[in-house]
This record gives structure tokens, sequence and C-alpha cells, in this order.
């Protein structure tokens, strides 16, 4: 069962982010990159981690692709179709990506966690409220600073230029 | 005798017989009960054209409560709509639009003329702006008399919608 | 404060309506009364009196083919057409008299104001949707029968609300 | 909504008002505040009928400014009409509104008159500031050559524009234009308001256009 | 002229119905019964505690409760009942049809008319069905530049999110199609894909008015999920866990409404603003835009957004009524199941029948049931009544509303139920 | 279970080289900002995919952590395009490039 | 009273996915729907008449005017600012709820790192809303 | 500027990409029988092109066709609900062209009509109102309270609507017997229905924050732009020509009139249906002080002729202020009619009130002038 859908969840998520840089319209790429995010959740899913399953969901489908559809939509429809696309850039890329997923793969099928399986029991969502409140303190006041000031800066970069005397309006 | 019979043109004429008499046997019912739903739930498009709209919107007030045959007039939207009631006058700037609004609908769709002025230009014969009623513009189901007409008789004039709808037939299913 | 309160009392004002007696005419079942038979018009003393303006109603022994209705409607909406009627009546020598197309009248009554004879009445019957617009002319023939109606609900107004008895 | 984003709205308003504004001179004050003292405070009279003694007033302040150039038509108890020659009318009416204190248009009617070859524009004004003025309807009448063939906005049938005196004439001279093919000089809108856009006929209000049967 | 009364009979239809039924039936017995007679003798039969299953055994155990009671609850426990009736896709669907109706009527009332009256002969309690008729038979527009896929999946899948929204609704105890540890977090996951689809939906139809609405949908859903997803947090302090059946359990003696009246009133008005209701249709407002985002759809396409809605509607409501209300937590009210029935069997004329397999549904179940219908149906009450009363609301009032007022009760509420915590009232060794 | 943590790791780099390729050969912002989710997510898997079989809570904690910090970078990032496109009237890294000069 | 929530419910999952199963019947649900609904769809264009003759029909509505114009083009650029903070607080809330389940199981100075995120969220909060008030930048 | 600019609709707009020109009407709930061509900037308006002319049935051409008394009936189609209100300048200028004399009844009742008049109009005004909103309440009530004078007029002059009740020289038809009873019970049991309208609507704080400080019409501007009515009144101005040149017997009538000084859409709102309560007492008032009998119109010979001369007459109709020139050359047609309808007065203030308005705000602001399209088209 689980292998079953193991399989399931890898097709799809390989699938679509491959759709999701591929596919020629930028908003069918948009719902591609919500089904590699939507699969991973599902691998979180399959690795006991229910909290972080629907964390992604909600923040990555519900609220990232979101934002990502929005600024799609807002520009010109020309471009939503538009694909610039480098022929020797792409096969160089193409060679890359191989290069690096053979050479890690590799090193990965060499290393030890092939042996790694465990029997124990999943982590209790709990322990995750638990870590950010005692062992992970200063991180989460990090990530109140970061997403603070990642709401700042983008506010204040989205901002619309004044036309008239072409300076930022405050 | 009987092997002369079971041939590949009599099995063919036998499984055409069979698909008709399903058609049939399917047909009558299907068309009872679309034809029955078509009746009771005609949502009017909401397009005033003049001031017989006046009694249009009185026909749905609580005293003349056209929601009791099944009609709302709450639809912003064309594309949900099956009933065209103009309302009154059509003139020339009027019309292609009206026109327009009536292609621009799904099928099935029926019109009512309300008033005079849609029937035939009533007050406005000669008038340089009227159209001279708007058959010329789109077919039209039901007439419904009056300067405006009352309520009633514009009631009066869906039930005879009904009436004719019920005699339709729906359409050739399977 | 007064946004919560503004919104309770919508709210209380919504629920209370719903105890409230519907207003509703039940039309086909139910129909309106009417002042009197219809709209007419004594020509001796030149004052209408009142009634609803509906379809008309045509008293052959009255007529005399004058056209004065006719001429008035002209000037309206032209509704009014003079027609041969297969009768002869002694005082309508050309035997022609108005036939209506209620595709074009528009109930004003000012052909009944203009018939001198009180010839033509308007009657309480308004129901007059036709599948065509042949359906919709009246010959004098029709104009001559006189509506069957029973319209007999009348407002009624009590604590409860106002609804059709 | 907050008081500061209110401000904007407003500001944003004042910025930018109609598009095609933008075009014209800017927009002269309502009412000057000096023209309150050069009008006598006098009560209409409705019980003399015979002695419109208030409405022959302001004709003859009129009268007393211009002289030739305006002609009263007549004086009846709150109204007052007078007829203008379309090179004057501009002063007129800016002394109605500056010193007579009429501050708004009522209506602005067309009238043709195949016969004597014109098109007379009425303007009835009437004032909303003035007490003593709220009974009273002032006619300002001008007439415009009237040509047979008529091609709207290009040809002789020209007036000049009331727009920059009274702002309320705007949409009422866009109907006497389509309706009558009267061109306002100074009107930075002249287009078609009531007529379906593929109109190619005369212009409807003249005498020569007949209806359909009659 | 007399009125022509549209005298279409109902029974007319369903006697054309009941004579195709016969027909089908004889010619069933005449060449269906014994083809399976034929069939039958050449396969082997399965034995079924211990009795061979001949073709007569098996028309026997249809007409054998103490048979067939077994093989019903056996279904019953399957995950294909859970999803398709009972506290799944059929029951919402019932409630939500209930809804549309009772909404019409209730709407009528209020405004002092009749409402759906003739259609179905009792106070029109057919007009649903007959507008399903009509929108299934209705044609399907498809606008010419439209992104066809995306349009045609869009009311499908709206659907299909309410439906999984549905399924995470405990209705009675153990009664839930999905019982999650963290079904809280999955409530808003599957709340996220509205709006996503919303705007797909609106940018598929390629036209200006649906656009605008999808937009404002977007803006009003997303503005809205921050103070609803903060105004559950304090029950969820309350109670320590993310599963709802356990917060609906929690509140066996007292519903969390009685401590945390803020979050409730949050949560209610964000619910109104989720669901696009009147004072919040901003997306479907008519006078500005039309019907919003809805404005392309035509015939079956819009029955399904409108079937889609009003089942978000009934599991908005649910969710309320879970996390605030106690759930299906109440007073005893079901009558116990007659015990004589098991003990003694029913009377059925001259025999007396044992039924083992008596009652399918335990009595805890069917008040749980009942009680959560009960609220349910009370909730969706307050949830309709504003349409009669509400003008609509502007798109940046909604917004600040959303972002000012209700984030800010949300976090009161959020310290609320911390002080109740920390000051032992509630909570592990608490005072309740 | 015959799930083993390879398996993860092995999707988690096929994300990985899908994710570079898209870094290397796109030049469209948008599309960019795609292949870094799908690296960002590549790694989350890995994280989790080891917090699991090593019980741990500390992986599913950093991927909590990370997923916000994509959340931060991705309202960066589309408002920096939005800025560009308002600029330029175009997404195309190269025609920013053209330009600008 | 009910002391069954106050202890730490064990978390069932002993092997590697075996949680999942459970939210599989969301899934299953989501299948169902779609299965049951996309054939009213299928249905609903065999049953209904179609006439494709007119090619205005199926250009976009538009009140009875020919559409002019891009229908794709119009942007609330306006409030832009909301869903930008959307995406950030959405975050925020939801790292709320991982501390909000557990508060019950942690002692009382766990609750200051909160306290202290809330505050550096709660300034961001008032600087994106007073940025976000102001209609004429956007 | 020398020639005309294309017809709106037909100019193709080449403008920024935010900016979005979107047609509301005439297929379109919220706009009646008109158009509007906005243009919005996300969700502010720039422009605004009002379009209307789409029920403009040449009424003052067809008018130089047909005599005096025949003229009534198309006359009084562009506000039907208003009927005897847009007909009563008409009237009261054919009257003095005529040099008739009208009976103090048929005074009496003409006020009677014409206050009943202005309430169904403006009940459905306020029902228009409602919907414009998204309140349908608000549109079910008013439209079925109105029934109860609809009932009134009904009786009175057997028409609905469309009463063709004036006349030249009076009115057509005396009351019907028992008319003061009925009436004064139903206006009674109406005043009583309008004012609960206050809970739902008036003091509703999600209507008031959604038109309070939206569109404001200052006190200048309603000056400048000469509005008329509800709009002038709501603006701080005190001007009803009821008050200001009775005409009939209003002077002898104890009603007062209703002044709001914010100008925005709320108080536009509110003037009407505070009118309404006014118009109850007006009623009222009549009917006690109405001669119980007497002739109610002056015979009429066929086809009059009138004066020559012109004559420009004003009454206070739902809307505001409406008047009428008739110019007569002695003959049975008059030679020139000319309705000056508030509606088209107020319609040139739609632009300057919409402009950097919200798109939310367009139907609100629109319906609040108080504009019956019809009747602007005439
Ligand atoms: S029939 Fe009468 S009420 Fe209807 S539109 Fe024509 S004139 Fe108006
Ligand atoms: S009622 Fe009026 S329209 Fe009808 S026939 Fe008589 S005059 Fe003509
Ligand atoms: S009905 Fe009267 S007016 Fe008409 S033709 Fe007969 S008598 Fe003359």
């Amino acid at each position: 069962m689980a292998d079953a859908a193991f399989l399931a969840l890898s097709v799809i998520t390989i699938g679509s982010a491959i759709a999701a840089l591929e596919l020629r319209s930028l908003v069918y790429g948009s719902i591609a990159l919500m089904g590699t995010l939507g699969g991973i959740a599902g691998f979180f899913l399959l690795l006991d981690s229910p909290f972080v399953a629907m964390f992604q969901l909600a923040v990555y489908v519900g609220s990232i692709a979101v934002l990502i559809l929005f600024t799609v939509m807002l520009v010109k429809r020309e471009l939503i179709f538009k694909k610039v696309e480098d022929k020797r850039r792409k096969f160089v890329g193409i060679a890359l990506m191989l290069v690096l997923m053979v050479s890690l793969g590799a090193v990965i099928l060499d290393s030890g966690i092939k042996q790694i399986t465990t029997d124990e029991p999943a982590v209790d969502f709990r322990e995750i409220g638990e870590d950010f409140v005692t062992y992970y303190w200063p991180a989460l006041i990090l990530m109140g600073l970061i997403l603070s000031g990642a709401v700042t800066g983008a506010l204040v970069l989205a901002r619309r230029v004044d036309e008239e005397n072409g300076q930022r309006v405050n | 005798m009987l092997k002369d019979l079971i041939t590949p043109q009599n099995a063919n004429v036998f499984v055409g017989k069979l698909g008709d008499i399903l058609e049939k046997a399917i047909d009558k019912p299907l068309g009872y009960a679309i034809n029955w739903g078509r009746i009771w739930s005609l949502w009017p498009v909401h397009i005033e054209t003049a001031c017989c709209s006046v009694e249009f919107g009185a026909a749905s007030s609580p005293r003349y409560d056209v929601e009791r045959f099944g009609i709302i007039e709450a639809f912003g939207s064309l594309r949900q709509c099956d009933l065209v009631v103009v309302q009154g006058t059509i003139t020339r700037k009027m019309a292609p639009r009206l026109r327009l609004v009536y292609d621009q609908m799904p099928e099935p769709k029926y019109v009512i003329a309300m008033g005079a002025c849609a029937i035939t230009g009533g007050l406005y014969f000669d008038s340089y702006n009227v159209l001279p009623g708007i058959d010329g513009v789109i077919p039209v189901d039901v007439y419904v008399p009056g300067c405006p007409p009352r309520p009633e008789t514009l009631i009066q004039g869906c039930m005879l919608l009904q009436e004719k709808i019920k005699r339709m037939k729906a359409r050739k299913f399977v | 404060m007064g946004t919560a309160t503004g919104i309770i009392k919508a709210l209380n004002s919504g629920i209370k309506h719903l105890a409230i007696k519907r207003f509703t005419l039940r039309y086909p079942e139910q129909k309106l009364k009417f002042v009197g038979d219809g709209y007419q018009f004594d020509p001796s003393t030149g004052v209408g009196i009142a009634g609803l303006k509906g379809r008309h109603m045509l008293f052959h022994d009255h007529c005399t083919g004058c056209q004065l209705c006719s001429i008035a409607c002209e000037g309206v909406a032209e509704a009014i057409g003079m027609v041969k009627v297969p009768e002869e009546w002694k005082q309508n020598k050309k035997s022609i008299m108005p036939q209506i197309d209620y595709g074009k009248c528009v109930f004003c009554g000012l052909c009944v104001d203009a018939c001198p004879f009180y010839a033509l009445y308007m009657t309480n019957d308004y129901e007059l949707s036709s599948f065509s617009k042949e359906g919709l002319i009246y010959t004098p023939a029709q104009l001559q029968v006189k509506p069957d109606v029973s319209q007999n609900s009348e407002i009624q107004i009590s604590d409860r609300g106002a609804t059709h008895g | 909504m907050s008081a500061e984003s209110e401000k904007e709205t407003v500001e944003k308003k004042t910025e930018n008002p109609k598009p095609t504004a933008d075009k014209n001179p800017k927009k002269p004050d309502v009412v000057p505040p000096t023209a309150k003292k050069t009008i006598p405070p006098k009560v209409a009279t409705k019980e003399e009928p015979e002695l419109p003694a208030f409405e022959k007033g302001i004709g003859d302040k009129i009268t007393e400014k211009f002289g030739e150039k305006t002609t009263i038509t007549f004086v009846k108890p709150d109204r007052v009409g007078i007829k203008v020659g379309r090179e004057n009318i501009h002063e007129v009416a800016e002394f109605a509104r500056d010193v007579l204190n009429y501050d708004h248009v009522d209506s602005v009617a067309g009238v043709d008159y195949p016969a004597d070859k014109e098109i007379e524009v009425v303007y009835h004004l009437s004032s909303y500031t003035d007490p003593s003025l709220s009974r009273q309807i002032l006619e300002i009448a001008t007439r415009a050559q009237r040509e047979e063939d008529p091609i709207p906005g290009n040809d002789a049938t020209k007036l000049p524009s009331l727009r920059d005196i009274f702002y309320s004439v705007e949409f009422h001279e866009r109907e006497v234009f389509e309706m009558l093919g009267v061109f306002f000089e100074g009107h930075p809108d002249n287009r078609r308001l009531l007529l379906p856009e593929d109109w190619a006929d005369l212009p409807p209000l003249r005498k020569d256009f007949r209806n359909k049967g009659r | 002229m007399s009125v022509i009364a549209p005298n279409f009979k109902l029974s007319e239809f369903i006697k054309s119905i009941l004579d195709n039924a016969f027909w089908i039936l004889l010619i069933l017995a005449l060449i269906g019964i014994p083809a399976v007679q034929v069939i039958l003798f050449y396969i082997e039969m399965p034995v079924i505690n211990g009795e061979l299953l001949t073709p007569f055994l098996a028309l026997t155990w249809i007409a054998d409760p103490s048979r067939t009671l077994p093989i019903i609850k056996a279904f019953m426990t399957t995950d294909l009942f859970r999803i398709a009736a009972f506290p799944g896709f059929g029951f919402a669907a019932l409630l939500a049809a209930g809804t549309i109706f009772v909404e019409r009527k209730m709407l009528a009332k209020l405004q002092l008319r009749v409402g759906p009256f003739y259609c179905g002969k009792i106070e029109g309690i057919l007009q649903l069905m007959g507008d399903g008729l009509k929108l299934i038979s209705k044609e399907i527009i498809i606008p010419a530049k439209a992104d066809k896929p995306i349009f045609w999946a869009a009311p499908v899948l709206f659907v299909a999110t309410a439906a999984a929204f549905v399924a995470l609704i405990p209705v009675a105890p153990g009664w839930v199609v999905a019982d999650l540890d963290v079904g809280l977090l999955a409530v808003f996951a599957i709340i996220g894909f509205f709006p996503i689809i919303t705007i797909l939906s609106a940018w598929a139809a390629n036209s200006k008015f649906p656009f605008i609405g999808g937009i404002r949908a977007l803006f009003q859903m997303v503005s809205f999920e921050i103070p609803l997803i903060l105004s559950l947090l304090g029950a969820v302090i309350l109670t320590g866990t993310l599963n709802l059946s356990e917060i609906a359990a929690s509140q066996s003696s007292f519903p969390w409404i009685i401590f945390l009246p803020i979050g409730a009133i949050v949560f209610f008005v964000t619910m109104l603003a989720e669901l696009e209701r009147i004072p919040f249709d901003l997306p479907e407002a008519e006078s500005e835009i039309v019907a919003g985002w809805l404005t392309e759809l035509s015939g079956m396409m819009y029955g399904l957004v409108q079937l889609g809605t009003y089942l978000k509607l009934y599991a908005f409501a649910a969710l309320f009524v879970v996390i605030f209300l106690g759930g299906f937590n109440g007073p005893m009210l079901w009558p116990p199941f007659p015990e004589e029935i098991i003990t003694e069997g029913i009377e059925l004329g001259p025999v007396t029948a044992q039924i083992p397999g008596l009652p399918v549904f335990s009595q805890e179940v069917l008040n749980g049931i009942l009680m959560f219908v009960l609220k349910t149906v009370g909730v969706i009450f307050f949830i309709l009544l504003p349409r009669g009363v509400f003008p609509r609301i502007r798109v940046d009032l909604l917004l600040d509303l959303g972002w000012k007022k209700l984030i800010g009760l949300a976090f009161v509420n959020i310290f609320i139920a911390l002080g109740l915590l920390y000051a032992g009232i509630l909570g592990p060794g608490g005072i309740i | 279970m015959a799930n083993e943590l390879t398996e993860f790791v092995l999707v988690s780099v096929a994300l990985l080289g899908i994710g570079i390729y898209g870094l290397a050969v796109k030049r469209n912002f948008i599309r960019m900002l795609f292949a870094v989710e799908i690296v960002i997510n590549a790694a989350n898997l890995n994280m989790v995919a080891f917090g699991r079989f090593l019980p741990h809570s500390g992986g599913q904690t950093l991927a909590l952590f990370s997923i916000a910090i994509a959340a931060a970078e991705v309202a960066v990032g589309l408002s920096l395009i939005i800025v560009a496109y308002r600029m330029y009237h175009n997404i195309d890294i190269a025609d920013y490039r053209s330009l600008k000069g | 009273m009910h002391t069954f929530l106050y202890k730490k419910v064990g978390f069932k999952a002993e092997l590697v996915g075996e949680l999942a199963g459970n939210y599989s019947t969301v899934v299953l649900m989501f299948g169902f729907a779609v299965a049951a609904m996309a054939p009213a769809l299928v249905i609903s264009r065999m049953l209904s008449p179609r006439k494709r003759s007119n090619p205005v029909k199926f250009l976009p509505m538009e009140c009875g005017q020919v559409p002019t114009g891009e229908g794709r083009t119009q942007f609330m650029m306006q409030y832009y600012a909301y869903i930008l903070m959307f995406v950030v607080f959405d975050v925020v809330a939801i790292f709320l709820y991982a501390w909000g389940s557990t508060i019950l199981y942690l002692p009382k100075e766990a609750t200051l790192p909160i306290i202290a995120f809330l505050g550096i969220i709660f300034a961001a909060m008032a600087f994106a809303l007073s940025q976000s008030d102001r209609r004429k930048i956007w | 500027m020398s020639t005309p600019t294309l017809p709106p609709g037909l100019a193709i707009q080449k403008a920024d990409e935010r900016i979005m020109t979107l047609n509301v009407g005439p297929q379109h709930p919220g706009s009646g029988h008109m158009r509007i061509i906005v243009q919005i900037d996300g969700d502010y308006i720039v422009a605004c092109d009002p379009d209307p002319g789409y029920v403009h049935r040449g009424e003052e051409k067809m008018a130089e066709y047909r005599n005096y008394v025949l003229n009534i009936p198309h006359l009084e189609r562009p506000v039907i609900h208003d009927s005897c209100n847009i007909l009563y300048p008409y009237v009261l200028g054919v009257e003095e062209l005529l040099g008739l004399e009208v009976s103090e009844r048929a005074k009496y009742v003409r006020v009677i009509a014409s206050e009943l008049n202005r309430c169904v109009y403006t009940m459905y005004w306020l029902a228009i109102y409602g919907i414009f909103l998204g309140h349908s309440t608000m549109f079910m009530w008013p439209a079925g309270d109105r029934e109860l004078l609809i009932d009134l007029l009904e009786k009175m002059t057997g028409a609905r609507v469309t009463h063709s009740y004036f006349i030249p020289g009076g009115i057509r038809n005396d009351l019907p017997a028992n008319f003061e009873d009925v009436c004064l019970r139903q206006v009674n049991y109406f005043e009583k229905r309008i004012k609960e309208y206050a809970d739902i609507f008036y003091d509703n704080p999600i209507l008031i924050s959604r038109t309070e400080k939206t569109g404001i019409l200052t006190r200048e501007n309603a000056i400048r732009l000469g509005t008329t009515g509800s709009v002038l009144r709501a603006s701080g101005i005190d001007y009803d020509v009821r008050k200001k040149e009775p005409y009939d017997v209003y002077d002898e009538l104890d009603f007062q009139t209703n002044v709001l000084k914010s100008g925005d859409s709320y108080a536009r709102s509110k003037i009407p249906w505070l009118d309404m309560m006014e118009s109850c007492r007006i009623i009222r008032d009549a009917l006690q002080k109405m001669p119980k009998s007497g002739s109610v119109r002056v015979k009429l010979k066929p086809n009059p002729k009138g004066a020559i001369g012109s004559v420009y007459k004003r009454v206070e109709s739902g809307r505001g202020a409406l008047g009428c020139y008739i110019v007569s050359d002695k003959k049975a047609e008059p030679y020139r009619v000319k309705l000056s309808v508030p509606s088209f007065r107020n319609l040139i203030a739609l632009p300057h009130l919409l402009i950097g308005e919200k798109l939310g705000n367009m139907p609100s602001v629109y319906w609040s002038l108080n504009y019956w399209p019809v009747e602007a088209d005439r």
C-alpha cells in the first residue's frame, strides 16, 4: 500500500516538477508547481509528519501558490505564454542535471544510509511546539525577525513609484 | 429455419429495434421531467428596457410574488437565465443590445414581450427612435398587453408560457 | 458600541418580521377587488366615473359608428380601427364599429372620454395575455361580451400586518 | 476608513476631476462674494399680478446695462423673458450670474423656426442662493442661423457655449446639439448623448424632420 | 379571458415511470430470471455460514432482516458508506439542499411574501428538484477565448474541495470520515484551496467581470483566513489537541463558547466572509460586477458551484458547532431503543421475529447526530439571517475589518484562553 | 515497512536536479522562482525523511522553519518581479539586462 | 473533569507511513465528489440542446455590449499589500498552532519566546498595515 | 474641438495597462436603463462617462403632433410611477395657455394624487436602492408597501401606475365613494411601515459605513451643477418648489422640507425617506381641508387652441423640480414642448461624484442621485 502510494507520489511530484518548468503557459506551470508541492506534502504524510504536511499544504498551496498565481496573472497575456529558450543552454542544463543526479545518487547509494531503517514510533507533532519554545527559541525569534523583515521589505519594494517626481512616495 | 432468421442483418435490426424501444422508454419520462423542471424554474434575465420594468419589479414584490412560480429576479448574469422579459420600449439604440443579450443566453430560452411598446410600439408608433415591436429582433413566445401590464397580466403570461413549454418537445434524448 | 447595537437592532427587526403576516395576493386563486365595474365617462356632465381601466366593452346598441373614439385614439396609440359588422343597427347605418388591438392600446381611456353616446366602457378584465399578436385583436363581437370576473380580495390591515383577505 | 485615507481620496478627486475638464479654463467660483450687495432686497409679490414690479426691475436692470442689445419679450409674474443676439449672450449670462445672482440653469430648450430660418435656444435661469429670486425664472433667448442641409457641428448653426458661466448647461447643451444641430463653441464635449450611435438623419427636433406617418 | 392554469401533473410523470418499470420487470421476468437460473446452474455456489448459497437462499436473504442487518452493519463500517452516505457526501448534500430550500422560504417570510409555492403540491417543496432538472438540461456555454480545461474542471473541483472539507467533520462519536490527528490544520489546508479554484476559474473565463470578481474573492478569502485561523487557536490552547473529534468530546460539560465568546464571534464573521454570504458577498455583487466570478458559468456548472457553496456552508456551520458549541454533546433526547425488541422480537402479524443486530445505531450515536443536526441547523439559521437584514459591505471596509478589527479580537481571544489556563481556571488541575 | 530512507532521498535528489536544471536554463524570472521552490522542497523532504528515520523532532522543526523562510523569500521575490515588471514590462532576466544599458 | 484530555495522547504511528492511511479517506472523499459530479456535467452536456450557429454567443458577457479589450488585465493593486501580508502572517498563524497545541505540557516560562515572537510580528504587522492603508502608493 | 468625437463606446481607449474599461449596462443589475462607461484603476474609478439614451423615445417631437389633451398619455410615460407629477407642470402650463380655472376640489385631489404618487415613486426608488446595495429585503418591503398606495391610486384613477388622471381643467373623474376613510387608513399604516425601515436600513451600521462620506456633493458644487430635489437638499440647500413657488393649493397646506448638510450618499438616500413622511402629513391635511363635493373638471372644447406665447411651469416631483416649457402658436397642437426633467439635471453630477470613488460605491452613488433613466431620456 505504502509502496504504491510512494510510487504514485514520486511520479506526481517529479512529473509535475518537470511540467512546472516546461509547460508553455505560466498559469499551468503554477498549477503544476502546486502538484509538486502537494506531492511533497504527501511524502510528509508518508513520513508520519502530518503537521508539516498540513503546514506545507496550507502555506505552500494555500498562500504561496496564490501569490504566485496572482503575480503570474498580473503580467501581460503574451508574456504568460511566451517562452524564451536557448537550445544550447538547455542541453547544457540537462547535462548538468544528469551529472548532478547521477553523482549524488551514486554517493547516496554508496554511503551508509541505505541501512537506516527504523522501528521506533514517529515523532509527535507536539514536540515541534516544544522545540519551538525550548531548544530552538532563538531560531524562533530569528524567524520572527526574518518574517518581519520579509513583509517590510516586500511592501517597500512593491510600492508604486510615483510617476511625477520619479521617487518613491513615503 | 431458425438458423436463417439469425443473420447479422436481422440481429442488427433487432438491436436497432431494441434501441428504439429503449429510447422511447427513456425519452418520455425524461422529457416530462425536464419540461417539468423548465416550467418551474424560469429565471428572467435582468434587462430593463423601459418603464414596464416598474411593473416587472412589482410582480416580484411581496404582493404579486412571482417566486411562487419559481421565477426569481435575482440573477445578474445572463448566462444563468432562460427567460427574457422585454420590459417595454425597444429603441433603436437598445435593439442591437437586446439581440446580443438574447444571443448570449444559453438554450433553451423564452421571450415574453411585455407591454404595448414591446408588442407593437404602442404609444410610440410614430416615434423616430422606437421599433414597432420586437418581433423583428427576437422571436416572441408570449405577448402580455397593457401599458404597463398589470402584474397579474404578467403572471398570467408566465402561466401561458409554462403551458407552452409543457407542450414543447424537450429534446430527443439518448 | 453603536455598531453592535445597530447590528443587533437590525437582526431583531428581521426576526420580528418572521412573525408578520404575508402580504401576498395569491393571484390565480385570489383576485383583487376594484371600485365599480370599470372606468366610464358620462358625456352629459363631462366627468368620468371611477373604475379600473381594463379591457373595453362596446354596447352595440349605442354605437353610432361616429368614429370619434378612433380619432381620439389616433392621437394616442392607433389602437382602434373601425370595421364592418354584419348586423344592421338603426343608429349605425354604416355598420362600422370599433375594433381594438390590445397590442397597441395603452388603457388610457381617452376613447371612452371621446365617445358621446355612452357606447364604450372599460371593464375590470385585465387578463389579456396571448400566444400571438392576432389573439390580441378584439373584434366588436368580442368587445360586446361582458367579462366574467370574480374579484373579491381586498387589502385588510390588522395589527399583525396587511394581508389580502 | 481612517481619516487619513479619506483625505487622500478627496485630494485625488480634486487633483484629477473629469478627464475632459483639464482642457478647460478654470471654472469660475460659484457666487462671488461681492455679488450680494448689488441687488436690492425686494420680496416678490404674488398678490398683485398686474404689477410684477420686481420682475420689471430685473428687466430694467438688464436694459440699463445692455440697452439696445437686449429686448424684453415679456414680463409675467415670476417670469422675465429677454432676447439677446448671439454676440452678447455671453456677457448677458455673465451679468445675470454676477449681478443678478442667478446661479444655475434649469433648462435649455431649443426651438426651431424654419420660417425665420433661425433656431432659438432658450435658457431658463433660476437661483438657489438668493431667496428673493427663488420664484423667479429668467428666460434668455438667443437665435442661431439655421441651415437647410445641416451638418451638425460643421455649419453655421453655432452659438457660444455658456458652460464656462453656468456649468449646469453641460448636458443640456449636448442635448440641444444633437436634437437641433446647434453647435456650441467652447463646449468641451459636444458629443451625441441620447440618440443611437448610428443616427445619420436630420436632427430630430427640427421642424422639417417628420415622424413617420405624420 | 380565462386563466389557463398549468395543469402539469406530477402523477403523470410518475405514471410514465411506473409504466416503464412495469415493462422492464416483465421483460426481466420473462427473459432475465430464466437466464440467471441457467447461468447459476453452471456456477459453483459459495458456502456461507455452513449453508450452500442457492439462488433461493440468496433471495430469502433479502427478505430476512436477521440476515440482512449484519450485512448492512458490515457495509456501514466500510469507508464507502462513510464517504458516500452518512457522515460524508450524502448527508451533507441533503442538509445543503434543505438549507437552500429553507433559505428561500425563510427569506420570503421575512420579506412578507410566500416564496416557492406551486412547484410540488405542498409549499413548493419540489422547487429545488425543478431547478436542478432545469439546470441539468441547460446548455453549457464555454466562452470562445476561455481556457477550457480549467474552466471545465473548476466547478467540479469546487464541489470536491467542499466535500473534502466535509470529510473532516465529526458528526457523532466515531462517525467521521477522516479522523485526523491534525484535523484542524487539515481544515486550514483545505480552505486554502478555495481561493485558488476561484481565481483560476475567473481567470479561465477570460472576461472582465469574472476576473474582478475572482480577484475580489481572492482578497476576501485570503484576508479572512488569518482571523479564522487565529480565532480557533483559543479552543486549541484549552484542549491541547488538533483532533476535531477530541475537541468536540472535550466539551461534554460546557461548550467553549462560554469561555471564548469573542473567538466565536470572530469565527462567525470570518465564516460569513469565507462563504461569500451577504454582507460579504462582494465577489458576486450583482449591482457592481454582474455575478462576479460566476458570471460566465452557465447551466450545470452554475448548479455545481451552488452545490459546492452550500456544502461549504454546511461544513463551516458544522465546524462552528464542533469547536464552539460542543459538537455532538448534549442532553440525551433520543429515546432508548426499546429493549423488548431485542429480547422478545417484533410481532409481525402471526409471527414474532427475532432480529439480531438491532439496533443499527446505538442510542448515543443517534443522540449525537440529533444534537449535532439541531445545533448545525441553528447555526445555519444565523448564517442565513443576515442575508435578509444587511446590505453588502464594500471591499476596502471589508479588508479593513478583517485585518484590523478581527485580527485584534482574535488575539484578545487567545489571551483570554491563555489567561484562563494560567489563572488555573481551566487546564490540568484547573478549577473546572 | 518497506519504505527506506534511500528512496526518499533519491526522490529528493531528483527534485534537486530538476530545480538546478531550471535555475540554469530558464531565464524567466517566475520560472526561476519555481525552480527555487522545487529545490527548497527537495531539501525539506530530506530533512523530514531523516527526522523520521533517526527519530528526532528536529527534522520536522527545521522543515517548518524552512517553509516559513520560503514563504518570506517568495514574498520578497514576487515583489521584486512586480517592480521589475513595472519598470521594463517584461519578466525575462535577459531582457532586463539589455534594457538596462 | 475531562482529564483524559490533559494527558498527552500518544502518537499512534509505529511504522513508517502508517498514519498516511488516515488521510487517504480525505483524498477518497475528494475523488468520490469528482467522480460523482463530473458525470453531472457530462449528462448535462448530453441532455442540453446546443446551438452553436452564432459566434456572438461565445463572446465574453459584457452587459449587452460587444466586449472590447482584454479580459484579464485589471488588478486591484491597491490591495496587493494585503496578499503579501497574508503569505507571511499565514505562516505565523500556523506557527502559533504548533505552540498552542503543546501549551498544556509546557512550563509557563516557555511562553516568553512566543511573546517576544509575537511582539516582533506585531511590529511588522503595524508597519504593514500602515503601509497598506496608503492607497496612493499602490 | 471642431468635430464631435466618436460616440461613447465606439471610441477605443488607448491607455495604460492598469486602466480597464468597464461597460456597466444596459444589461447590468446595477445600471438601470442606461450605460455607464467607467474606467477603473484597480478599485478606483478614474473616468466615468454616462451614456443615457437607451429609452430615448422622442416624446418632445411626438408632442408636436398631438393636441393638448391627447398629449397626456405619452407625456406621463417617462416616469410612469410618478405620472401625476410629471404631468403636473404640463397641465398647469396648458391651463395657463388655454385660460382655464380649476375648481378647489380638483386642486386638492390633484395634490393628494401627486403626493401619493411621490411616495409611490420614492418607494420604488428606495427598493432599487436596496437592491443596488445588495439588500434584498429592502427591495421587497418598499416594493410591497408601495402597493398600499398604488391600491389607493388605482381606486382613484383606475390604473395602477399610468393614471392619465390630470387633465387641463381639472381631473378626469371624481373620487370614488368612501375614499377618504380608506385613504386615511392605508396612509397611516404606510407611515407606520416606513418608520420601520430605520432599524433595518437607515440605522444599519453596515449601510452607514458604506454610504457615509462617499460621493460627497458639496453645497457649492450642488449649486454649480444645477442639481435639484433630494440631491440639492441633501447638500444643505433648502429649495423645494412646493414651498418656494407654491402651485395649486400647496400654500394652504402644512408641511416642511427636509434638509441635510453632509451631501453624501447617505444624506441623499435619507432625504426622500423623510419626504415621504412629510407627504403623509400633506395627504392627511389635504383630506381634511378638501371641499367635500363640487365639480372637478371644466368641460373642454374638442381640440382646444392655445394662445400665442410660451409658458414655463415648475413643480416639485419625486426627484426634484420638474419644469415644462410650452410654446404655442395658436394651433391645436403645441409648437414645442420641452420637459426639463430633474433626472437629466442630476445626471451631470454623476461623473463628478464617481471619479475617485471606489467601484463598490458606484451603485450607491449612482442611484442616490435619484435618477430615473427613462425620464432623463424622454
Ligand atoms: S408599454 Fe407603456 S409602460 Fe410599457 S414601456 Fe411602453 S410606454 Fe412604458
Ligand atoms: S384606451 Fe386609449 S389607447 Fe386604448 S383604445 Fe382607448 S384611446 Fe386608444
Ligand atoms: S364607440 Fe362611441 S365614439 Fe366610437 S364609434 Fe361608437 S359611438 Fe362613436
